[in-house]
């Protein structure tokens, strides 16, 4: 029972951390703690599946969020106001009303999960978790896989003509014939 | 070996590596001065006892909570790659994914070198985490593939399996591009050599322009023990773990990590700095292709050889 | 005792040394590099790991601030030498090294830095600064020991007394945070300064602005030079180039004067081990083994190239073409040509603050051309 | 540790990521928000894979799409945000107000 035990002590934590980062992250008055605070909190939730034996999505939860936050602090840096966290940070708008939506939320849900009547656990986890979900989009779930696939690769596109300010046009010349590219950055691969 | 045992005695390796690499470094520098080597030249003490002395500077309104934390932990993470890393049989942490596991570690450097960088608010140090994250995202996707190639011929994440399945027949003889890549990706996730622009003196030290003492100790051992941590984890991956003939495992696989570790000082001696602007385009227009690519050969391999 | 005393002696064997060039003073900066060399030091490139601060001549009342300053910024144990002559480098640098190892001294003066800086906090003003009878309110001297390395910057403060000297000296167009101000929360920025719009960058993305003061003690600079840059992100948006205290210098051989720019260059480029070839070459004259070792090494630097070309030079073409022309010079073309201050400026405006610096460092020990001096 | 333990973290933590992005005015901070909610699917597709039909892969491959779902928000987000500040140098939700009428 000590290793039952442990994992409680250890989900408790997790979780205290995971909720408690969460709030941090709209409360702290600097960018990048907030930043950083989501990260510890995305951190935790990785921990979290872990416990659950879902070794390879924890971690990879892990990979996807840090990542992402190390972006966010960049992208907070160049258009907030604030440029080194130098000014403290407080814009709300509405934060009552907010609040009362959000507590109202917690309750539906939190009493929802305590009040419904879960279904019983079929079956057991598989030896190797990992070859499941693998197995999974390879073969039953594929479709959603491929699905997403394609989601992504219009992310990339529509994602870079909305951030980009340049066209081809610009790169190339309105004839598309000028050699080499006019770009701000040369010389990596190429003249 | 008994695993209350190993990782003190991973811990003593990787020190006792990151001490070759300073000399290591040393000595080429010396030879690139003409000078004659002397063993109290070789030494790193002197700096080692220079920083311990130096006191600890603080910037205007650093963020110090973030500062420190950053500044820690590039040790705890390349300690904690070594965690995966099989000696011999025995693996301090017999994680099923060890594989990824690397590679969330090497992903939470972006936020500690960024936290380093951001956290002392100074706008060099600034501008270092700036171009750790702009070189990160050019390398990180052809690090992914890299790392997936052995993973793909072990059918397996686990450190110990690639190691089991590479057998004779090292995973660098078919796999030599995804190999090139793991090392120039250890050298620019430990701002190393050519990689080490976030950290250059063009940026008066970029992320660590602000820093002294034990910190700035901190941050070098912690530097130093990423390429160790790297060097390591190259051979399980590529250069058939332990397998060799005569010696023992564990001897072959220090000299292989000692091999590997040479290689990357000596490159960190022989070229110039990469400018990250430039290598952005290297990144994701060379490397992203030729790595998929070595996946893809990797893959036609696999099922060849299947029976 | 025994572990503490091993300590202090072993922390002073390979101190880190800080050097001030002076303009007019190439000789002087020479022997320093080469004694430097010669004893496997490296030398410091912020104030920050900085022991050792070493002027290689005396430096004019502008440059004098900004060594104030980076002698603020040295965390301690710290020694501050002077050389006159070239033969007085080795007996400085041994002067420097028993201050180092002088605990008591190090002892005092740390303890005199903390007052100073607990009274500062006060005052807004540093006692250091004041005695050093900088009196010149233009130039920008927070003299806080905290400051960026051979950058003065307030990246921020938050009492008030310190933002208001930064008012005051905003005049000087160095330093300060620039922040742009039509949202209501920037309103209350301390000390109101003196605000740049919002700047276009070479994505034509309108960031903020941050006035920065970048130079003259950064590794692989030219004596004196200082740029005021307005950064956008990492890209520099405007550029103004500050020569302190201009001062001829002397006449050297045109290989010689080659060898030591490719040093600079190389340093700059981030090889340091080709830097060090070169600081040997131009040791030995411009010719010899080491000076053929270092040209074969630079015609087969293939990375280099790639890392160099397309950048803007001295006297045109890209640094590639600079490189091969000082490479010809070593051996018997013409010497380098001469910095163009006004050119310079120019060059830098879009590019990064990385490449900025490379660019710089091509012009670093070029004599700007005599209009300008 | 159980089921329902697991779901009332994940609540806790899509009520706070609701807070956040209802009350924060810049557009960064609202995108924290969604991904902390999102943070809190994550938990419960877990959850839910583990304590009730652990040997089918849905929940795990929930996971990834929630995963994936993030990712394509983000980038999504800075590129819409990229494209207003170009506009107009717009970064709080309360100055983006071209389609309000």
């Amino acid at each position: 029972m000590t290793a039952d035990l442990a994992t409680t002590v250890v989900f408790v934590l997790l979780a205290l951390v995971a909720i408690g980062f969460g709030f941090l992250v709209f409360r702290v008055d600097s960018m990048a703690r907030a930043t950083f605070a989501l990260a510890v909190s995305f951190v935790s939730v990785g921990g979290i599946l872990l416990l659950l034996d879902l070794d390879y999505l924890g971690v990879v939860v892990v990979v996807m969020m840090v990542m992402e936050m190390a972006i966010m602090a960049v992208f907070m840096i160049a258009y907030m106001m604030n440029p080194a966290g130098l000014m403290p940070m407080s814009m709300y708008h509405d934060k009552p009303r907010a609040m009362s939506v959000a507590v109202g939320t917690f309750v539906v849900l939190a009493g929802g999960a305590l009040l419904v009547d879960w279904p019983e656990r079929q079956g057991a986890p598989p030896a190797d978790v990992t070859e499941q979900v693998g197995l999974g989009i390879m073969g039953s779930h594929m479709l959603v896989m491929m699905g997403i696939g394609a989601v992504i690769l219009s992310t990339i596109v529509s994602a870079l003509v909305l951030a980009s300010a340049r066209s081809r046009y610009d790169r190339l010349g309105d004839d598309l014939k000028a050699r080499p590219a006019r770009d701000p950055i040369r010389g990596g691969v190429g003249p | 070996m008994s695993e209350l045992l190993l990782a003190p005695l991973a811990l003593f390796l990787l020190a006792g590596l990151a001490v070759v690499s300073v000399v290591a470094d040393r000595a080429l520098m010396a030879r690139a001065a003409g000078r004659r080597l002397a063993p109290a030249e070789l030494s790193p003490w002197p700096d080692v006892a220079r920083l311990l002395v130096q006191r600890r500077r603080t910037t205007t309104a650093p963020d110090a909570l973030l500062w420190r934390t950053g500044g820690a932990g590039l040790l705890v993470a390349a300690a904690l790659m070594l965690a995966v890393v099989p000696i011999g049989d025995s693996v301090i942490a017999d994680l099923p994914v060890g594989i990824v596991w690397f590679n969330a570690l090497e992903v939470l450097l972006w936020a500690f070198v960024w936290l380093v960088g951001g956290g002392a608010e100074s706008a060099t140090a600034l501008v270092g985490g700036y171009r750790y994250l702009a070189q990160a995202l050019a390398y990180e996707l052809p690090l992914m593939f890299a790392l997936t190639a052995p993973a793909v011929a072990a059918a397996s994440l686990d450190v110990r399996e690639v190691v089991a399945a590479q057998g004779d027949r090292w995973h660098v003889v078919e796999m030599p591009i995804a190999f090139a890549v793991f090392l120039l990706c250890v050298a620019a996730f430990s701002l190393w050599g050519p990689f080490r622009a976030p950290a250059g003196s063009d940026l008066a030290g970029g992320v660590f322009a602000e820093t002294s003492g034990v910190d700035r100790l901190l941050l070098l051992v912690g530097q130093h023990a990423l390429v160790v941590a790297g060097a390591a984890f190259a051979v399980p991956l590529f250069l058939g773990g332990g397998a060799g003939p005569l010696l023992p495992d564990w001897t072959w696989q220090l000299l292989k990590t000692l091999a590997v570790l040479l290689l990357l000082v000596v490159a960190r001696r022989r070229l110039p700095v990469l400018r990250p602007e430039r290598f952005a385009e290297v990144g994701w227009v060379l490397l992203v292709p030729l790595t998929l690519l070595q996946v893809l050969v990797t893959s036609l391999i696999v099922l060849a050889e299947a029976p | 005792m025994g572990l503490t005393d091993r300590l202090a002696r072993a922390a002073v064997r390979r101190p880190r040394v800080l050097l001030v060039p002076v303009p007019g003073q190439r000789p002087l900066r020479w022997a320093a590099e080469d004694a430097l060399d010669e004893l496997g030091w490296a030398r410091a490139v912020s104030p920050a790991e900085a022991d050792v601060l070493l002027c290689c001549g005396d430096p004019g009342r502008d440059l004098a601030e900004h060594v104030a300053v980076a002698w603020e910024g040295m965390p301690g144990p710290r020694a501050r030498v002077s050389v006159a002559t070239v033969s007085d480098v080795e007996s400085a640098l041994r002067a420097a090294v028993r201050e180092l190892a002088d605990v008591p001294k190090q002892r005092q003066d740390a303890q005199t830095r903390g007052a100073a800086r607990l009274s500062s906090s006060d005052r807004g003003d540093d006692a250091e600064e004041a005695h050093d009878g900088s009196t010149d309110d233009a130039a920008h001297h927070d003299g806080s020991p905290t400051d960026a390395p051979g950058m003065d910057h307030d990246m921020s403060t938050d009492d008030t007394a310190g933002m208001d000297q930064d008012m005051e000296m905003s005049g000087g167009g160095t330093g300060g945070m620039d922040h742009d101000m039509d949202m209501d929360m920037d309103m209350d920025l301390p000390g109101g300064l003196v605000m740049a719009d919002r700047v276009e960058d070479r994505d034509g993305l309108r960031l903020e602005g941050l006035n920065l003061s970048v130079g003259p003690l950064l590794p692989s600079w030219p004596a004196g030079l200082r740029l005021d840059v307005l950064l956008s992100g990492d890209v520099l948006t405007r550029a103004d180039l500050v020569r302190l205290d201009p001062r001829p210098e002397p006449p050297a051989p045109p290989e010689v004067l080659a060898l030591d720019a490719l040093a600079v260059l190389l340093e700059a480029a981030g090889w340091s081990d080709g830097a060090l070839r070169a600081r040997r070459a131009r040791r030995a004259g411009g010719c010899g083994p080491a000076t053929d070792d270092l040209l074969r090494r630079l015609r087969r630097a293939r990375l280099l190239r790639w890392s160099l070309r397309g950048l803007p030079a001295p006297g045109g073409a890209d640094l590639v073409a600079h490189l091969d022309r000082l490479i010809a010079a070593v051996r018997d073309g013409p010497g380098p040509p001469a910095a163009d201050d006004v050119q310079l400026a120019a060059d830098v405006v879009g590019l990064d603050l990385g490449t900025a610096a490379l660019v710089v460092a091509a012009h670093a020990p070029l004599q700007p051309a005599p209009a300008r001096v | 540790m159980s089921l329902e333990a697991l779901l009332v973290v994940a609540a806790a933590l899509i009520a706070i990521g609701l807070y956040g992005a209802l009350s924060q005015q810049s557009i960064v901070m609202l995108m924290m928000g969604l991904e902390l909610m999102l943070n809190g699917v994550i938990v419960a597709a877990a959850s839910f894979w583990y304590y009730v039909a652990p040997s089918r892969p849905d929940g795990q491959v929930l996971v990834l799409v929630v995963i994936s779902a993030m990712t394509i928000e983000m980038a999504m987000g800075f590129a819409v945000q990229t494209a207003i500040f170009r506009a107009g140098e717009v970064e709080l939700t309360d100055e983006a107000t071209e389609l309000s009428g």
